[in-house]
């Protein structure tokens, strides 16, 4: 047990439990927002993992989790376009948090580390958790409208 | 102490997955259904499968819910075509 | 118009060229170790990722 | 802690069950067996898992320097996770099939239909 | 009739509680040091210059077992084309073009090669780094449908032609075949890993016959996951019933 360890235990547990009350609470909007913080919630624990196991090779999650959590918040986003219609959900103090996370996470674990391939990695995991976070969220926010057809 | 780490998601796990029993419209049942993959990518990080985590991530994340909606508004589109005059 | 088509092939080309450099870099990033064949694979991964990168571009259309 | 894991995995499995056998809805019932299947997952990956053990991947580490998990565990689950979800598409497109045919997905309602 | 059935639910579930929780009490610790099969897995994926043991016991020391899977897969994905294909009864209508925000689809497009490349270096590490075909080639069949998500339904049909699709499908399938024969015709056993040369520990051609089968699961999964997709699309946005035939209740959800 190390301090990135501890981190991602902590991370885990508190955002993991947030997001799972908010996933399964509340009217539709706030389920899929909740749905999409999971992924700025587990990519940066991930990533600390992948630095207290001491195994570089399990940053290759955290680059999956960051391209492919967007994508499925997309798929919600535009399948229950109806049910969100009303309510356009957005919660844009929480997206901007969420964000910080992710970018403290990776900012930290490039210091942490020596300079070189891995740090640029680590670096365009980062971009493209909080892009595909942000975008997410924007399309929650009224992404899609008139969908009926397609 | 490590133990602590597995302990935690193991929890989070089994309460996620009792969540995905408990919601029962599909759609919002697949809402749980992908938190319980990101869920379980995680889980099995943690027990040092990080292939297995891929798959589940690959998998979970995204061809699911994917599937699981598709069919939701298949489903749904067959009811309105029937119930509305057009 | 023969000026035209070959301004069109030029901007085609530049495109593609401009694709498969990014996503040839970001192969370096991703991998570990560099060697030849290594480097072989990463430009032909890259290259079929250019080529799905304009076609995707092409389909959508923008309004 | 020796127990807890295979403990949780049953109660993951029991709590599908559950599901299954209460729902009312065919595509929630595909939903329920994807968390049966899950079960088996973590009752695999925990069956096969080592104190102070490492993934058995030698891309960034030197062989024998760390002790290393099961790795044939491993093995099955990753093949049945994609495979287990073309099968649920499989399953998903019966019930389709079924809401095309009878006009209703419940399965209380399909029973009534059958006589 | 529902009493009975949740009295017998209660009482068959309570007995798989007692026989579930009797079974876990003699397993194993969990984290037990005594791995048996493990240890001799990894040594033989060592001797075999395979990085990463787990694709070595897919791919090599349970090669056989793998193509078990891929044939449930296979014939998973036939039974979904044969259950989603167009009826007499159904017509296509054309979906209108969606109205997508703008930052969606640049997003959309500028992921869309990115996780099509990561979905390629996952399949083609997997003998390597955590990854291989199975992880690998569901990336890249994701990666494609960020068209329909980020654009319309029409996009992704311009760039997917799905006989192309089904044909790879079946050519996977077929070279993981020619690949164990292969064995078999160089004198040992079916898909037995002897007939490359195993080459230096931790390069992109270490493993005999292992990158090659993992890139055949990886062409047959992509194709696979992107034909699944396309029926289901097809099904949820463009095939409707032509109306007048069934009128009966309509009881959804």
């Amino acid at each position: 047990m190390n301090g990135w360890i501890l981190a991602a235990t902590v991370e885990l547990g508190g955002a993991g439990a947030a997001a799972l009350w908010g996933v399964t609470t509340g009217p539709p909007a706030r389920r899929v927002i909740a749905q999409n913080l999971t992924t700025s919630a587990v990519c940066p624990a991930l990533l600390l993992l992948a630095q207290g196991y001491g195994r570089p090779s399990y940053v290759d999650l955290a680059l999956l989790l960051a391209l492919l959590g967007p994508v499925g918040t997309l798929v919600f986003a535009r399948l229950l376009s109806d049910d969100l219609a009303g309510d356009s959900p957005s919660a844009w103090a929480l997206t901007w948090a969420a964000a910080a996370l992710g970018a403290a996470v990776v900012v930290a674990l490039c210091v942490a580390g020596d300079p070189g391939r891995a740090t640029v990695k680590l670096l365009v995991i980062g971009a493209l958790l909080i892009g595909g976070n942000l975008i997410a969220s924007r399309a929650l926010a009224g992404g899609f409208r008139g969908v009926a057809g397609g | 102490m490590s133990d602590a780490l597995t302990v935690v998601v193991l929890v989070l796990v089994a309460a996620a997955a009792t969540a995905a029993v408990a919601q029962r419209d599909p759609a919002r049942q697949a809402l749980v259904l992908s938190f319980l993959g990101v869920l379980l990518a995680a889980l099995f990080t943690v027990l040092q499968a990080p292939d297995v985590g891929l798959s589940q991530l690959a998998v979970g994340s995204a061809l699911t819910p994917l599937l699981i909606m598709l069919s939701v508004r298949k489903v749904r589109r067959r009811g309105r075509s029937k119930e509305g005059p057009e | 118009m023969t000026r035209r088509t070959a301004r069109a092939a030029l901007l085609a080309a530049g495109e593609l060229l401009a694709w498969w450099a990014a996503l040839a870099l970001l192969w370096l990033v991703l991998i570990s170790t560099v060697d030849t064949l290594e480097r072989i694979v990463g430009a032909s991964c890259a290259a079929a990722g250019a080529l799905l990168a304009r076609a995707g571009r092409r389909a959508v259309t923008w309004r | 802690m020796h127990v807890l894991p295979y403990l949780i995995a049953a109660y993951i499995f029991l709590t599908g069950c559950y599901g299954l056998a209460t729902s009312r809805n065919l595509i929630h019932a595909v939903g329920c067996l994807a968390v049966c299947q899950s079960a088996t997952y973590v009752l695999l990956l925990a069956v096969g898992y080592r104190d102070g053990g490492t993934a058995p991947v030698f891309s960034d580490m030197r062989p024998g320097s760390r002790p290393v998990v099961d790795p044939v565990v491993q093995a099955l689950t990753l093949t049945d996770i994609v495979v287990g979800a073309t099968v649920t598409a499989l399953l998903l497109a019966l019930v389709l099939q079924i809401a095309k045919r009878h006009g209703t997905i419940d399965p209380d309602e399909l029973r009534e239909l059958r006589g | 009739m529902n009493r009975l059935r949740l009295v017998l639910l209660t009482v068959g579930g309570a007995g798989l509680a007692a026989l579930l929780v009797a079974a876990c009490l003699r397993l194993p610790d969990f984290g037990g040091r005594r791995h048996p099969y493990g240890d001799r897995a990894v040594h033989a994926s060592l001797s075999r210059h395979t990085a990463n043991t787990i694709a070595s016991v897919n791919f090599d020391q349970r090669a056989y077992d793998t193509l078990g899977e891929m044939s449930i897969l296979f014939a998973a994905v036939l039974g979904c084309v044969v259950l989603l294909r167009q009826a007499g009864d159904e017509r296509r209508a054309r979906p209108e073009p969606a109205e997508v925000a703008r930052p969606v689809r640049r997003y959309a497009l500028l992921v869309l090669p990115v996780a099509l490349l990561t979905g390629l270096y996952v399949i083609a590490h997997g003998q390597l780094s955590p990854g291989g075909g199975f992880q690998g080639g569901v990336v890249a069949a994701t990666a494609l449908h960020l068209l329909y998500l980020g654009a319309d339904y029409r996009a992704l049909e311009r760039v997917r032609p799905l006989g192309v699709y089904e044909t790879t499908d079946s050519l996977a399938v077929a070279a993981y075949l020619v690949l164990g024969t292969a064995g078999v015709l160089a004198g040992t056993a079916f898909l037995a890993n002897t007939l490359l040369p195993y080459g230096t520990f931790n390069t992109l051609s270490s493993g005999g016959t292992v990158p090659l089968l993992n890139a055949a699961i990886g062409m047959e999964v992509a194709s696979a996951a992107v034909v699944l997709l396309a029926h289901f699309l097809d099904q949820a946005v463009e095939i409707e019933e032509t109306t007048g035939e069934r009128t009966e209740g309509a009881h959804e959800r």
